[in-house]
């Protein structure tokens, strides 16, 4: 199951969808929104993905991680929008047999989240000011002063 | 070649918009939508090594060689998580 | 912040115990009865425990994941009593700045709760036997016939 | 030397009983209540490698010399998760 949703993530519901009676462990990974970003207070992060791909992208996500390892269920769910601090911003879900495959299938599908999913984030400082995240590399790599 | 040009985040910013018809030529490859933007700020020229592009909904190297109608996202790093 | 409790273990409230401002990722681990055990059908399980030691137990690790990870929060919740299949038995979260550690430190707590903590599991299977889990082990090692 | 006997799970099912005082005559290990319990019950003699047992709820080697009021508890191998 993949989603893109701009309400809350209800960890609960997430969870309901990976239970099953052949599961012995389920590993979640919710990562929240926290309140400082390289020692800079934040007041709330905005998401905006490239929809119909961001999907697509973690539907293969998803087919890499059962290739790998036997899995009961798989949920990835991303939260678009403005997200307050402290409330999730993705939520990964992995029922397995056991608990070792649940663990690493968990951890795959959020680093590859992390790495191939067309999501951005922007993040709302303290100070008024606003920024989009990890394009200082972008500029650092490319000499220019983008996105700073 | 007409092709749909989608731009996201940092590279929508500073482009000024979001999607449009472009034409860029003939026997297009993919990275050419960085120079067609250069042409409107040129920090876009410096792109190359850190952007991906991705065409009708996939992750293409940037010698792709682009067809007429393709949607061709420019895709600054991921943030997502 | 540990507890042994023989009520269902609510995974929203688990959650909510180890949610900081400071929190970038949170993992949970959440062990579920399975309706299978080496093969036979498994219809409910029942868990006992030397309660004040289980307790002493669980946060001796607790203090060990400290130690190893820079952590926001840990929780450790076992069921005892009877546990209906697909329901949770444990569920162990875990809050770090960032998802490296949760992943680690929530893997290391399930782990050792396993190896140390004196909890033991009683199997009730659909042939209308039951047993405790793991003493096949010992009887095997010990020559002898306890526990099948 | 009087101890606290507990027994738990597998232990406390062959045993027949859950917790008990015990005499253990003078200056006893730990693993001696292997051999008091191997009295009631022959199987208990073959556990010495797989048990451990734990005083006043923690974990100690057999050769633990015990003192007068301990609460000894014999732990089969655990299963909780």
């Amino acid at each position: 199951m993949v989603l893109l949703t701009s309400n809350p993530i209800d960890v609960q519901t997430v969870l309901k969808s990976v239970a099953t009676p052949g599961s012995g462990g389920i590993d979640i990974f919710i990562g929240t929104t926290r309140d400082h970003s390289g020692g800079r207070a934040v007041t709330s992060l905005e998401y905006e993905a490239y929809e119909p791909m961001a999907l697509r992208e973690m539907e293969r996500i998803e087919r890499q991680a059962r290739k790998k390892w036997p899995l009961e269920k798989v949920a990835i769910v991303h939260r678009l929008g403005s997200v307050p601090i402290g409330e999730a911003s993705v939520v990964i879900a992995v029922s397995s047999a056991h608990r070792k495959q649940a663990f690493e299938a968990c951890r795959f599908v959020i680093d590859a989240l992390k790495k191939e999913v067309p999501i951005w984030k922007r993040e709302h400082f303290a100070d008024g000011t606003e920024e989009w995240s990890g394009q200082r590399n972008l500029t650092l790599n490319d000499k220019s002063i983008i996105g700073n | 070649m007409n092709v749909q040009l989608r731009l996201f985040s940092v590279a929508r910013d500073l482009a000024g918009f979001s999607e449009r018809m472009v034409d860029l030529g003939r026997n297009p490859r993919a990275g050419e939508v960085l120079e067609y933007l250069a042409e409107h700020n040129p920090e876009f020229a410096g792109w190359r090594s850190s952007i991906r592009i991705a065409v009708n909904e996939e992750y293409v190297s940037q010698d792709h060689a682009l067809n007429e109608g393709d949607e061709v996202a420019v895709i600054p790093p991921v943030s997502g998580g």
